[in-house]
């Protein structure tokens, strides 16, 4: 993925300026900043969400270039999981695989789910998802993530509410899919986990969009 | 404080306005007095022009809507906005004007007329389109709602029209607004012809005039915005 | 304008009614805009001060 | 016919149904909501004598449809708007058309489910013996009503999204868009009713109606797509 003069204003205060990142398979990039800055600006925008000021964001597929950014890309938005909330979590899985092009029986979805321990008879099906807990719910959204065959994940605060043994479980699945030839672009305040998969990082709100490399 | 730009407009808008007066005064002592209403009729020098500069306004809104689809500036949304609250006025002055007149011809301020229940909720219309735009947050978003619903009008008032008239016709032949039966007199015809254009005209420099107060206010914010990163 | 010489007097009334309206809405309408317009230009004024932000000429 | 659009049509439609099965209140409000609406009429307009019977009947069940109707089209993006599922559906390759189709289609089931109970009640409250008020043809006359009022309110409900106050602001947009509709649906069955034939100018208001449903339908797939692209 390229990323090239990405410029981002919200109500007319300029966030990030020329903000240019070149992203290769197997790469973890850690979006920096302090709070406030529009970490979850740029995401939101690398995700389709926003309209950028300025610049463009160019998807290189392995055999040319990618038409629809939303073939490429998986999106975790920060305060929120992306769940039908009166409806159960296999029907929430069910519909996004649905989405990306995967008829995924309902059994294949509970093994999805086992990862997470959310495979419970009692919590799979018929059970509303607005009754699970923060953490359960970041766990199915990233069940969600881990179905999708998005090449990209665009993570923000994607261990926001999760306990110690799912923090390990996320870490596996992320080095799972950067083994794989995925990328990532997180944002995260808690790197302690990810310290060896990180390599990048983009600071926003620092020095103008400037790339270190890790 | 006011730059030479805003003075070039004061001037043309007070060259429209003088324009706008000076037909008043032909509509007054130019135009002959009309066999069945007498002098009464006069009052559609101002009601007709008004009427046509508020149905061009949604033309205007719509072709402006479209523009902020395609181009998604401000500028467009500043354009359209304007549009619609000279729309708004006009409508008004149209339906004040088409009660004054319809008192002393049919004895009521009101009447059901197709014309006028069209223009009745084109006015609900622009009042729609400005509770919109007050209650959508700055930003692509607002530009695209607002857009849409600025076509939305433009398609729903020739249907509106349409099932006004046919509703009316049901109950009430088509009301004999036309001053001077169907064949106007000539200097009848050019006062009105006169009339509208010029109304239409004064209405386009109130657009521009206006927006281009929305387009300043805009930046302003802007400023504000900047002024609290600092 | 009280007595429009050459009118009918019982059209009178009705004329001058509309006429003041449309005048009302065409000459208060642009009014309005123009308070708006002096009292943005002022604020702008206010703004390009050297003390605070710089802003783009307008 | 497993191309991409049919499948998001089919995943959204079967989605947005479940949602509704999933939360049984938004079925079950607005039908309460017009049997209510039926009773404050009854109550306002009492007895009426049998020629006027008619055309206060088909006042009544319209007026109360269109109110009704609203209900359901104002809260159609309600559960994709909780958690952010409506941003998250916007970064997945789903075709807008679809996605408008589906939306559309659930909403003309979720009026159908609303609309039946109406006219079925309002037939059934102001029937005298020698007037029985339903019939068929003010049915469909009905059903064409929502299929236009159906795109109306997908396009509305998109539009007003992210408005503040959408619960009044809504229905002001609404309802005068929605007038050549009610004009078109009372006139049409009342002349029918009243000359027990389709003549000629019931079929001029239908044909009204179609133009406006045609219209709507095809303004609101093509301006779906720009309310849901970024931002």
């Amino acid at each position: 993925m390229e990323i090239t003069k990405l410029s981002f204003a919200f109500r007319h205060r300029r966030l990030f300026h020329n903000l240019s990142l070149q992203v290769g398979a197997g790469e973890l990039v850690h979006i920096a900043g302090p709070n406030g800055a529009g970490k979850s600006t740029f995401l939101a925008t690398v995700a389709g969400l926003l309209t950028p000021a300025a610049g463009t964001v160019a998807y290189q597929g392995s055999d040319g270039p990618i038409q629809d950014r939303r073939d490429a890309l998986e999106y975790l938005p920060a305060e929120a999981n992306g769940l039908y909330l009166k409806m159960g979590a296999t029907q929430n899985l069910q519909f996004w695989s649905r989405l990306r092009g995967l008829n995924l029986s309902p059994p294949e979805i509970w093994t999805a789910l086992t990862p997470w321990n959310l495979n419970h008879p009692l919590l799979r099906d018929g059970f509303a998802v607005e009754k699970f807990s923060t953490g359960m719910k970041r766990r199915l959204a990233l069940a969600r993530l881990q179905l999708s065959p998005a090449v990209g994940w665009l993570l923000d605060e994607p261990v926001y509410g999760l306990d110690a043994e799912a923090m390990t479980i996320f870490t596996n699945m992320l080095s799972q899919h950067l083994a794989k030839g995925g990328f990532a672009l997180m944002v995260s305040h808690d790197l302690l986990p990810f310290a060896g998969l990180i390599t990048k990082t983009v600071v926003i709100g620092g020095k103008p969009g400037t790339v270190e490399a890790a | 404080m006011i730059t030479a730009e805003d003075r070039r407009e004061l001037y043309l808008g007070a060259i429209l306005l003088t324009l706008v007066v000076g037909h008043w005064l032909a509509a007054f002592y130019y135009a002959p007095v009309d066999e069945h209403q007498g002098e009464v009729y006069r009052i559609m020098f101002l009601h007709v022009p008004s009427a046509i500069t508020a149905f061009a306004s949604s033309a205007a809104l719509a072709v402006f809507s479209v523009l902020g689809l395609k181009r998604r500036s401000e500028a467009s949304l500043a354009l359209a906005k304007a549009t619609a609250e000279v729309g708004l006025l006009f409508t008004v002055l149209t339906l004040a004007t088409g009660s004054i007149w319809g008192r002393p011809t049919w004895g009521t301020w009101w009447t059901w007329d197709a014309r006028l229940t069209t223009t009745f909720l084109l006015a609900l219309l622009y009042c729609g389109y400005l509770l919109l735009y007050a209650a959508m947050p700055t930003g692509p978003s607002r530009i695209r709602a607002c857009a849409v619903l600025g076509i939305l009008i433009f398609a729903d008032v020739p249907i509106i029209y349409k099932s006004v008239t046919w509703w009316r016709t049901l109950h009430q032949p088509p009301s004999m607004l036309r001053a001077g039966g169907s064949t106007m007199e000539p200097e009848i015809l050019w006062t009105l012809v006169l009339g509208i254009v010029i109304l239409c005209l004064y209405g386009a420099w109130l657009i521009r005039f206006r927006s281009r107060n929305i387009r300043l206010a805009d930046t302003l914010e802007a400023a504000s915005f900047d002024q609290l990163q600092t | 304008m009280n007595n429009i010489t050459g009118i009918a007097t019982d059209a009178q009334p009705f004329i001058i009614m509309a006429y003041s309206l449309g005048a009302l809405a065409l000459l208060g309408y642009a009014h309005w805009c123009l308070l708006q317009r002096v009292k943005l230009r002022q604020l702008v004024a206010a703004v390009q001060q050297p003390h605070s932000a710089a802003i783009p000429p307008i | 016919m497993s191309s991409p659009f049919w499948r998001h049509y089919r995943t959204l439609v079967s989605q947005g149904i479940q949602a509704e099965l999933a939360d049984l209140e938004r079925l079950v409000s607005p039908v309460l909501f017009a049997l209510t609406t039926l009773l404050l009429f009854a109550f306002a307009i009492g007895d009426v004598e049998p020629a006027l019977r008619v055309h206060i009947y088909l006042a009544e069940t319209f007026l109360t449809a269109l109110f009704a109707l609203q209900i359901n089209f104002s809260r159609l993006f309600e559960p994709d708007r909780q958690d952010r599922v409506f941003d998250l559906m916007r970064t997945y390759p789903v075709d807008h058309t679809a996605w408008f189709l589906a939306k559309y289609t659930l909403v003309l089931a979720m009026g159908s489910a609303t609309l039946g109970p109406t006219l079925g009640f309002a037939a059934f409250v102001n029937q005298s013996p020698s007037q029985p008020l339903f019939s068929w043809v003010v049915v469909g006359v009905a059903a064409m009503a929502l299929a236009g009022l159906a795109a109306l309110g997908v396009l509305l409900s998109a539009m007003t999204l992210k408005a503040n106050a959408r619960q009044i602001l809504y229905p002001l947009l609404y309802f005068p868009l929605a007038t050549p509709v009610l004009l078109a649906a009372v006139q049409s069955s009342q002349l029918y009713l009243s000359s027990g034939q389709i003549t000629a100018d019931v079929r001029a208001w239908l044909g009204l109606l179609l133009g406006f449903d045609v219209i709507y339908i095809t303004l609101g797939a093509l301006l779906f797509t720009e309310l849901v692209d970024e931002s």
